[in-house]
This record gives structure tokens, C-alpha cells and sequence, in this order.
């Protein structure tokens, strides 16, 4: 007998139950000059901690490589704690990973403000404090415009805007900034962040078995959360062109950003190619120009995934020069790497 | 009224994680109507991880036992579930190594009552927010009335059952408030608290495997 | 009325027939620092042609991104000629490609030995030597071991150790090797070089609207072809271990690495999620070392998909220190960037 | 014997890349079961770029018709399908350079001819491989006797058509031995080739528009 119910599951997978420790061991391997395990469910950059440097600690539940410990490295994060699939670490392997960030000079936690994420970095902050005198502080990325109105932005969850963020914050860091400097310019990073999604089509968490919910075969969700939360509005297939449209729509609505230079991250979801990417990316300069925003960066390509979903957002942030030059700023990490402006 | 020892309790945690493990489809199926669907997995790696730590200790007390739940719960689900779990676990075990008298009701109420407590306090959840809190607090009524009553264990944790899931019943029409199910707003209506439901699970295996513990060896 | 066939399709796009233009110009604007476009199905590095250095032009059909136009850039291929979805480009945009990538000392085709594009590059390249004196050599890529017997290798496909191979001969390029040593160099790469994969779900061709072809809910397929083509075995959903170890075990039986340097590439069809291609990594790793195989450099993720086929599949490819170097040269292109050992 | 012009060349192309869009799932679908599924596709884009290029022309010649054929798939299409396709259409535009009375049978069993040595050519596949071969031969030698015998267009063509769906229908207990299709081997056998069904709806259309071209307008 298997040991494992395969009905709906095209997984390439053993025991759905062993899925993270697997994944993350293969991980390691596979970038043991970059990365090292800190904890049995937390990894470090591999020259961590940085005396004098802001350790930064990013983190959240499983399925979304690259989130979170693809952007764990240099010009990436200093630690991850890594959760089970869709659920926020626990409160021992955040504190794992803030020891092995810590350098002395304070440790910022960021991450996608779901519920379980706040509740467990939160007693992982307060532990760092009383046990090992670590100061901590958090920034919530809350880029999700269809996650809550705008007279309660605080209430937004974090998805693809997370990419932007934590690639400030580690750039940030880089610069020996000190923690309170590192934490204002990563709360203006997420202050001038916004995402919307669309969703085509669930996933299945190994361990359950079944697809987390489901959309029809002609069916897609506009806001949909990357687990799938519901989102604003459920139609019909539609040319993607219109879909961009209405996505560029609300969060134009939500945050003017014409006259401003702003990054665009068109983000794949899993099952989506990257074919289909670049056509978001088509329509979205086409409208992003017609409004008088000016593009200066753009990325392409699934960074913040939820397994096998079909599905893609488009985000913008503002970029004002400090943030220009710290997502341009290199990075040499497992799943993101970049090269400096200068070798640009 | 049979005597309840230590190993009784080792017994009925053993006994409640096979049970949560067997649920764990359904507790999936209840989260999906209303959160992320994920509830019973993330029960089943707590569970074996109670198990697991329950094998690594020698004749645990009662304590011992719950807290090797809490730890599971702290080490192994994170998520939402996870740190509410562990002080639930924790408030039994804190509980127990005040009272010792496993046969008595009135020590069944105050762990009822330490865990309901842990639960609203570790979350901030309140009755009526559709979550376990509306299982465990009229729960621990229940045992609270029935101990005050000079009730016996048996019909102290039959009444505690009773109430969980008449509580659970009672999620089915609320709208829930916190955590991620709160995003689904009226669209969670009609569909009882996956938290609940497990947490009166819990409470069942207690009433089965405590209230007449002749029955369960 | 919608201008496409919505059935079956889970797909962001608009006119199915426009896939391959939208998806191109997508791509060109959000690469334009690295890529242009020179000819209406055609691409090349911004700094092509670079006076004597051989010109690399790989290619093939639309639908497999990062292959073939997101490997053109620096350390890359300097060409690039785009085919419809799964389909060789015609001769025109490979002589486009070709006279984009002409220094005057040669030009080099490799690409996947299909039918068609062994057609349509055979014609291109008569056409560039007769009407613009070009000497076109052609390194055939013949790594998938499921796609013919081992007496003859020479009918075997290309899946995706080209990407090894395209990264050693760019790589060769940019040594301003000549063009002998260049096609030498590459096909020793793709002598090394051996690939064996595993689908799991059939994909869409946007302007057909109906899945390539079948497989059931619970089925995989070892040594499926990456448009579908019929591999060695289908079978019900098995532990990912033992597929590992059938797909290593055939390509073992077919080259026997034992003793050899190799680098391991694990690559994702489109809808596999990462953590699954970790998984498989971490099996493979054991089952490669229990071999006694040298692992020197890995590669984890999507690096040739077709479009949202669920599958993987695992290449080696044998090192020596000039394979070694060249594979692990820097390179920035436009879906794959890599810093230099230097750097590393 | 109806009159023949130019305008009914490049009418009878246009109806043929209506024909085969329409036909372009019933394409995919046959090359499903033996290839990669395709071949509706290619040659929809292919017709899409023959119809555009006539758009272009100013009254073509039969010759110039074809050749906007030729170029579109050269252009446009790719895959094996494309080169074949440019060389049938360009043998078919050279013969009609040569031979300009469009009415006569002799005319068109020419331009059969020249297709079905130019598929050949181009491809490498010989009768029997299971290609779009097995119904140009058959239906070039068909409008050969016919014209041999005096037959009129009409006749000649109408014999052509049968004999390739004839082609056609023996192609399905064929293995194919070129191409991607040759991978599936014995798998392949028992479905008819996708590119020998649209070179006989090809010539299906020329019976139809040419062999009664009052009819056709
Ligand atoms: N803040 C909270 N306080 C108390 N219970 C909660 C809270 N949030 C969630 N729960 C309980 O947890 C259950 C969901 O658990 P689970 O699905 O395992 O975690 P998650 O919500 O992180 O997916 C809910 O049904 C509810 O009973
Ligand atoms: N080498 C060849 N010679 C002649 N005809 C061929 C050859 N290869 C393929 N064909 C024809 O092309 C058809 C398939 O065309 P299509 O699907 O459009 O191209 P592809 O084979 O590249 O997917 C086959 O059914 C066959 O009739
Ligand atoms: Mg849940
Ligand atoms: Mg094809
Ligand atoms: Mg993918
Ligand atoms: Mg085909």
C-alpha cells in the first residue's frame, strides 16, 4: 500500500508529511556554499551573524519558493525560519533564526501580516528580548490592496510585495544602516508597495490531499490571497489584456502613482508560464505609460509562488533614488541573483 | 468511581492523537468551508508530535504528558493553531501539577477552566468570534456546575462534551472575527468552527477515556 | 463575444494566435537593457554582433521559456530565432538570428534535434552560406536517453541539457575560441550529457484550446517528452524516491558517471513546484554519491518548461576543468544570471 | 468547360484558408492521436498569412497567388510543416508560371506532379511513411490518367480528391517512420495522418472551387 492518498495530487513527493524536511534538506545541499541550517527548521546566510550589522529575518509558511529561504544569502535576508506549508513557522525556529542574524546591532523581523505570522514572530520578538536582549522590530509588508479597504491598510496581508520589501530591507542592511534607519526606509518601502492578483486555479497541500478551493474550469478570482483567500470579484475567463486593465485599475485607485518612478513586478504563481507573464507585462507598460508612470525596474518571473496555483499579480512600488539603489544593489542568493548596477 | 492514574492520562493523550489523526480529513473539509483547510494537517503533525515526544518519557505524570503536548505544539505547527495549542496544553499541565487528584471533577473544572482562559488569551479571541474558545469556555461551565454539584468525573466530562458541542453548533451561525477566516466574512456562515470541533474531539476523548476509565484499557 | 476558446484553458492571455508576439514583446521591454529585437521573430544581445568572436544562435519553439530567448545576453547565446508554441521557427528568423550573430568568425546552431528545426536550421543555414558566405556550424543537443537507444544516440531529442550545453558553448563563445574549438568544446558537452524526465500533466497549446494529450488523474509517465512525446513507462502515482532512482538508474545503464565530476541539473516542467524539485535533489544527491559521482556544481528550478506541464526531469553532465569553468562563467541574461566563481 | 481566371486562383485560395480554419480542431485532434498535436494550428496560421499577403496583392496571377502561400509559411509557421508547405505552394507557382491555361486538366496534373515531388523532396518521406505524401501521389497519378484520357477539370479533379481520401484512408493502418510521429510507433497505427487529411481537403477545395467554378461564386 502507498503511503499516501494520491487522488488529485500530480505530486512529485514521499510522504506528504515529510515534504518540508525533505525540501529543505534538498535545499540545503543544493546551496551549501550559500546557505546553513541554524535550527531544524531555520537557515542562515552562510557568513551569519555580521558583527555590527541589523540582522534581517524574514519568514512564513512553506509552499511559496522562492519565499521565503530563496532570499536568504548576501543582499538577501540574514536568516528564515521556515514553516510548515502555509502556516507560519513557530515561535523556536524564528527565534533560531534571530539568534543566528543577530550581530549586535538589532534584528528586523518582516513578513506577510497573516495572522498566525504575527502571532508567533511576535512571541519570537519577546523572547529575544527577555532571554538574549535582542532588540526587535517588525515590518509588516501589507501590499495586498484587495485584502482590505483603505481606511484599514494594517489590516492588509502581505503576497508579492513581499519581494520588494525584504530585497530593501537586506539592501538596507547591507549598508551597515543602523536598526532604525533600516526599519524607516523598509516602512517606506512597504508604504509605497501595492499588489493585485488574479487567480486561475487552487492548489493542493500534500498533507490534506485536496485542492485548498475551487475555481470552475472557466473561472478566475481577482484578489484572490495566495492561499487562497477570496478575493474582490469571480467571472469568467477574459482576455488578460482587460484582466491587466482592472488590476492596474485598483491599485492606481488606491495609490496614485503617475508622475512617480515605480519598480513593476509581474509575479507568476506556480502554473502560470512565463510566457503569459510577459503578456501582463506588455499590457501593464502599455497602461503604466498611458497614466505618466515612468518605469525604471522591472522583474518578471515567479518569485512568491503558492505551489502548483495558476495565477499572477502585478506590483508597484515607488522608487524614490535611496530605493532605486537598493533593489538595483546585488544579491547572490539560492533562488535570486543579481548583479550590481555597475556590472549592470 | 475508578481510580486515574498518571499513566491514564498518558493513554487518553495517545488515544486523543489517533483520533485527531482520523479526523483529519474532515477537520480539513470544516476549514475549508471557512478558513485555509488546513486545521486538521496541522493537528496531525501536533499529535504526532505528542506521540512522539510521549515515547521519548519514561511514565510521564500528568503534567509531563500535557506538556509534551504543549512543546509538540510549540515546535512542530506554528501557524495560528500552534502557539493557541501550546498554551492549552501548557494551562493543563500547569493545572496538574497544582491539583492532583486525577478522579476528581473539581480538577477536570480548574483545567477546563485554566485552558479556556489560555485559549482567550493567547489568541484574544472571545466567545462568539467562531473560534475553540466557544467549545472550551461553555466546557468549563459545564464541569464548573457539575463540580459544585459534588458530580462525579464521568458526568462531569459527559456535561463538558455535551456543552463543547452544543458550542460548536452554536459557530455554525456566526460570522467569524479573527485570523484569516475572518477574511471570508458572511461568506463563513453556515459552517461550524473547525478549532471547535477539534477542541470538543479533545473533549470527548477526555469524557471516553477518563469518565470511565475501566472502559478504555 | 470572447475571440478564443475559453475551454480547458486556465490561461492569461488574450488572442491565443497573438500568444507569441505579446509574449515577445513583453519580453523585449522588460529586457531592453540586455536583448532587441532584429527581425519580427528574432532576437539578439544589445552589443551583438561583437567583431570576431563565433556567433552562438540556439532557438527552437515558443512555450519553454527560460529556452530559448531568455538564455541571450552576455554569457548567453547572441541570437535567438522564436518559433510558434512548440514548433521550429521558419528559416527566416534563424537567418535574421544568424546575421545578428555574425562577427566574421563563424556562427554556431545548437538546438534540440526535432524534425522540424533540423529543417528549418538546415535550410537557414544553406541560405547563410550561399547568400551571405557564413560558415554555420550545428552541435545537435541529443540528451534525453528516453527518446531513442543507445545505438542511436544520433535520433535522440534535446530536452533540458540544453541548457548545459547552450551555457558551455556561450560560455566557449565568449573565450573568442575559434570556431572549430567551439563546436569542439560543445560537443563534448553534449556527449557528457544525459537527461531523463518525468511528466505528470499534459499542457495547453493556447490556440488549439485542448490539453497535447492525456494522462489520468493518478498517472505519471517516465521519459515523457516535453510536447508530449511518448517516453518509456506510465504508471500510477508513485513515491518520488523511487522515481529518482528508476530515472538515475536509467541514465546510469546508458553512461556510467561512477568516478566522473558531474554537474546535476533538476529542472521543473512549468507547474512543479520548487520544493518538489528540492525533494528529487536531495534523492538524487544520495543515490550520486552512494555512486561514487562527484557533484561540483548544481542547478535547481525551472530552466526549460513547457508551458504548464507538470514534471522534472534530472540531467548530468560529466566536468572536466574546461567544462567545469565554462559552465560556471559568469553570465547575465535576461532569465538566468550568474556571478562569476570570482565573485562566488 | 466554365472559364478559369486568375481571380478564381486566388478565390478558390481564400476559400481554402476558411476551409482549413474551420477544420483547424478536427487537424489538431487527428494529429493528437499520431504527432504533437498541432497541425490545425500551423496551418491556420499558415492560411491566416496566405490570406494576408493576398490582401496585399493587386490582383495576383494564379502563380503570384500561390507563391503568397509559399510565403506564408515560410514566414510564419516553422515546424516541419512550414517548409513542406513552402514547397508545395512554390511548385505549384513555378508550374503555373509555365503553364498558363488554367482550365486545362493537363495544367493541373502538372501542378500535382510538382507538389507531390516537391513534399518528397523536401521531407525525405517516400509513399508509405505515413505523411501528407500518401495523398499528393495518389492524387497527382489520379489527374495524370485523367488528363491522359481527356478528361476535363472537373473530372480530373474530382478524381484527384478521391484518390487522396483514398491516400488518406490508408494511412491509418500505416507506422510512421518520419518526424515526431515516428516516436510513437506502433502507438501511431489506426488513426489516419493529420497532414495527409488537410493536403486532401486541399485538393477537396480545388475540385469544388475550380472543377465548378460557376458553382463557387
Ligand atoms: N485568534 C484566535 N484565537 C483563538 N482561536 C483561533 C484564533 N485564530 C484561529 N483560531 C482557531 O484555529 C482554527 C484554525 O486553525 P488552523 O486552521 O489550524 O490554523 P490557521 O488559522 O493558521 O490556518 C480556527 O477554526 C479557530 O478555531
Ligand atoms: N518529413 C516529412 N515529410 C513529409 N511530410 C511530413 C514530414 N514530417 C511531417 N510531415 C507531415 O506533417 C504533418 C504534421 O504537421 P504539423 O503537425 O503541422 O508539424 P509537426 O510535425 O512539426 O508538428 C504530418 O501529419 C505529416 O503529414
Ligand atoms: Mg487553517
Ligand atoms: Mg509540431
Ligand atoms: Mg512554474
Ligand atoms: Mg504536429
Amino acid at each position: 500500500m502507498r503511503p499516501w492518498n494520491v487522488v488529485d495530487m500530480k505530486k512529485l513527493i514521499n510522504d506528504p508529511f515529510d515534504f518540508v524536511e525533505e525540501s529543505l534538506e534538498g535545499f540545503l545541499l543544493a546551496h551549501e556554499d550559500l546557505v546553513k541550517r541554524v535550527g531544524r527548521r531555520a537557515i542562515a546566510r552562510i557568513d551569519a551573524p555580521i558583527e555590527g550589522k541589523v540582522g534581517v529575518v524574514i519568514g512564513g509558511g512553506s509552499g511559496h519558493l522562492p519565499a521565503f529561504m530563496g532570499y536568504v544569502g548576501r543582499g538577501g535576508a540574514a536568516a528564515a525560519p521556515i514553516g510548515n506549508i502555509f502556516a507560519s513557522p513557530p515561535a523556536k525556529p524564528i527565534l533560531e533564526a534571530t539568534l543566528a542574524a543577530n550581530g549586535g546591532a538589532g534584528v528586523v523581523y518582516s513578513y506577510g501580516n497573516y495572522a498566525g505570522d504575527v502571532m508567533n514572530f511576535d512571541r519570537a520578538a519577546a523572547r529575544a528580548k527577555t532571554e538574549h536582549g535582542i532588540d526587535v522590530e517588525t515590518v509588516l509588508v501589507t501590499d495586498d490592496v484587495a485584502s482590505a479597504p483603505k481606511d484599514q491598510v494594517d489590516r492588509r496581508r502581505g503576497i508579492a510585495g513581499d519581494f520588494f520589501v525584504f530585497k530593501v530591507l537586506a539592501a538596507k542592511a547591507e549598508t551597515m544602516a543602523d536598526l532604525a534607519s533600516v526599519v524607516a526606509t523598509t516602512r517606506r518601502a512597504n508604504d509605497y508597495t501595492r499588489t493585485v492578483g488574479v487567480g486561475l486555479s487552487a492548489c493542493t497541500v500534500p498533507a490534506h490531499g485536496k485542492p485548498t478551493f475551487h475555481l470552475a474550469d472557466d473561472e478566475l478570482e481577482v484578489g484572490l490571497g495566495v492561499h487562497g483567500e477570496p478575493g474582490i470579484r469571480r467571472s469568467h475567463i477574459e482576455p488578460v489584456d482587460a484582466l491587466v486593465d482592472e488590476i492596474l485599475g485598483i491599485i492606481l485607485a488606491d495609490k496614485d502613482y503617475g508622475g512617480s518612478d515605480v519598480a513593476v513586478l509581474v509575479n507568476g504563481l506556480g502554473a502560470t508560464p512565463y510566457e503569459e507573464l510577459y503578456i501582463m507585462y506588455r499590457r501593464a507598460r502599455q497602461v503604466l505609460e498611458g497614466h505618466g508612470v515612468g518605469i525604471r525596474r522591472s522583474y518578471v518571473g515567479e518569485y512568491i509562488t503558492s505551489l502548483e496555483m495558476a495565477g499572477a499579480s502585478i506590483t508597484l512600488m515607488q522608487l524614490d533614488e535611496e530605493l532605486h539603489d537598493l533593489l538595483a544593489a546585488p544579491a547572490k542568493c539560492p533562488m535570486f541573483v543579481q548583479m550590481g548596477a555597475a556590472r549592470g | 468511581m475508578a481510580d486515574i492514574d498518571d499513566a491514564a492520562i498518558e493513554r487518553m493523550l495517545r488515544r486523543l492523537a489517533q483520533r485527531i489523526e482520523s479526523e483529519k480529513d474532515h477537520l480539513c473539509a470544516l476549514d475549508s468551508a471557512v478558513g485555509d483547510g488546513d486545521h486538521g494537517v496541522s493537528m496531525t503533525i501536533g499529535m504526532r508530535g505528542l506521540t512522539r515526544n510521549l515515547d521519548e518519557l519514561d511514565s510521564p505524570s500528568a503534567a509531563e504528558a500535557f506538556r509534551a503536548g504543549a512543546e509538540a505544539f510549540a515546535d512542530d505547527v506554528g501557524a495560528a493553531i500552534g502557539p493557541i495549542l501550546e498554551e492549552v496544553f501548557e494551562a493543563a499541565a500547569r493545572t496538574l501539577e497544582e491539583h492532583r487528584d486525577l478522579a476528581s471533577t473539581a480538577t477536570w473544572a480548574a483545567v477546563f477552566e485554566a485552558i479556556a482562559r489560555a485559549a482567550q488569551d493567547t489568541g484574544g479571541a472571545r466567545p462568539g468570534d467562531k473560534t475553540l474558545v466557544d467549545a472550551w469556555v461553555p466546557a468549563a461551565a459545564a464541569i464548573r456546575s457539575a463540580a459544585d454539584a459534588g458530580a462525579d468525573l464521568s458526568a462531569g466530562l459527559a456535561g463538558a462534551a455535551e456543552a463543547a458541542w452544543q458550542g460548536v453548533e452554536e459557530t455554525t451561525d456566526l460570522v467569524p472575527r479573527l485570523g484569516r477566516a475572518s477574511r471570508l466574512g458572511e461568506r463563513a456562515r453556515g459552517h461550524p468552527d473547525a478549532g471547535a470541533t477539534s477542541a470538543s474531539i479533545m473533549i470527548e476523548v477526555m469524557r471516553d477515556e477518563l469518565g470511565s476509565p475501566g472502559a478504555a484499557s
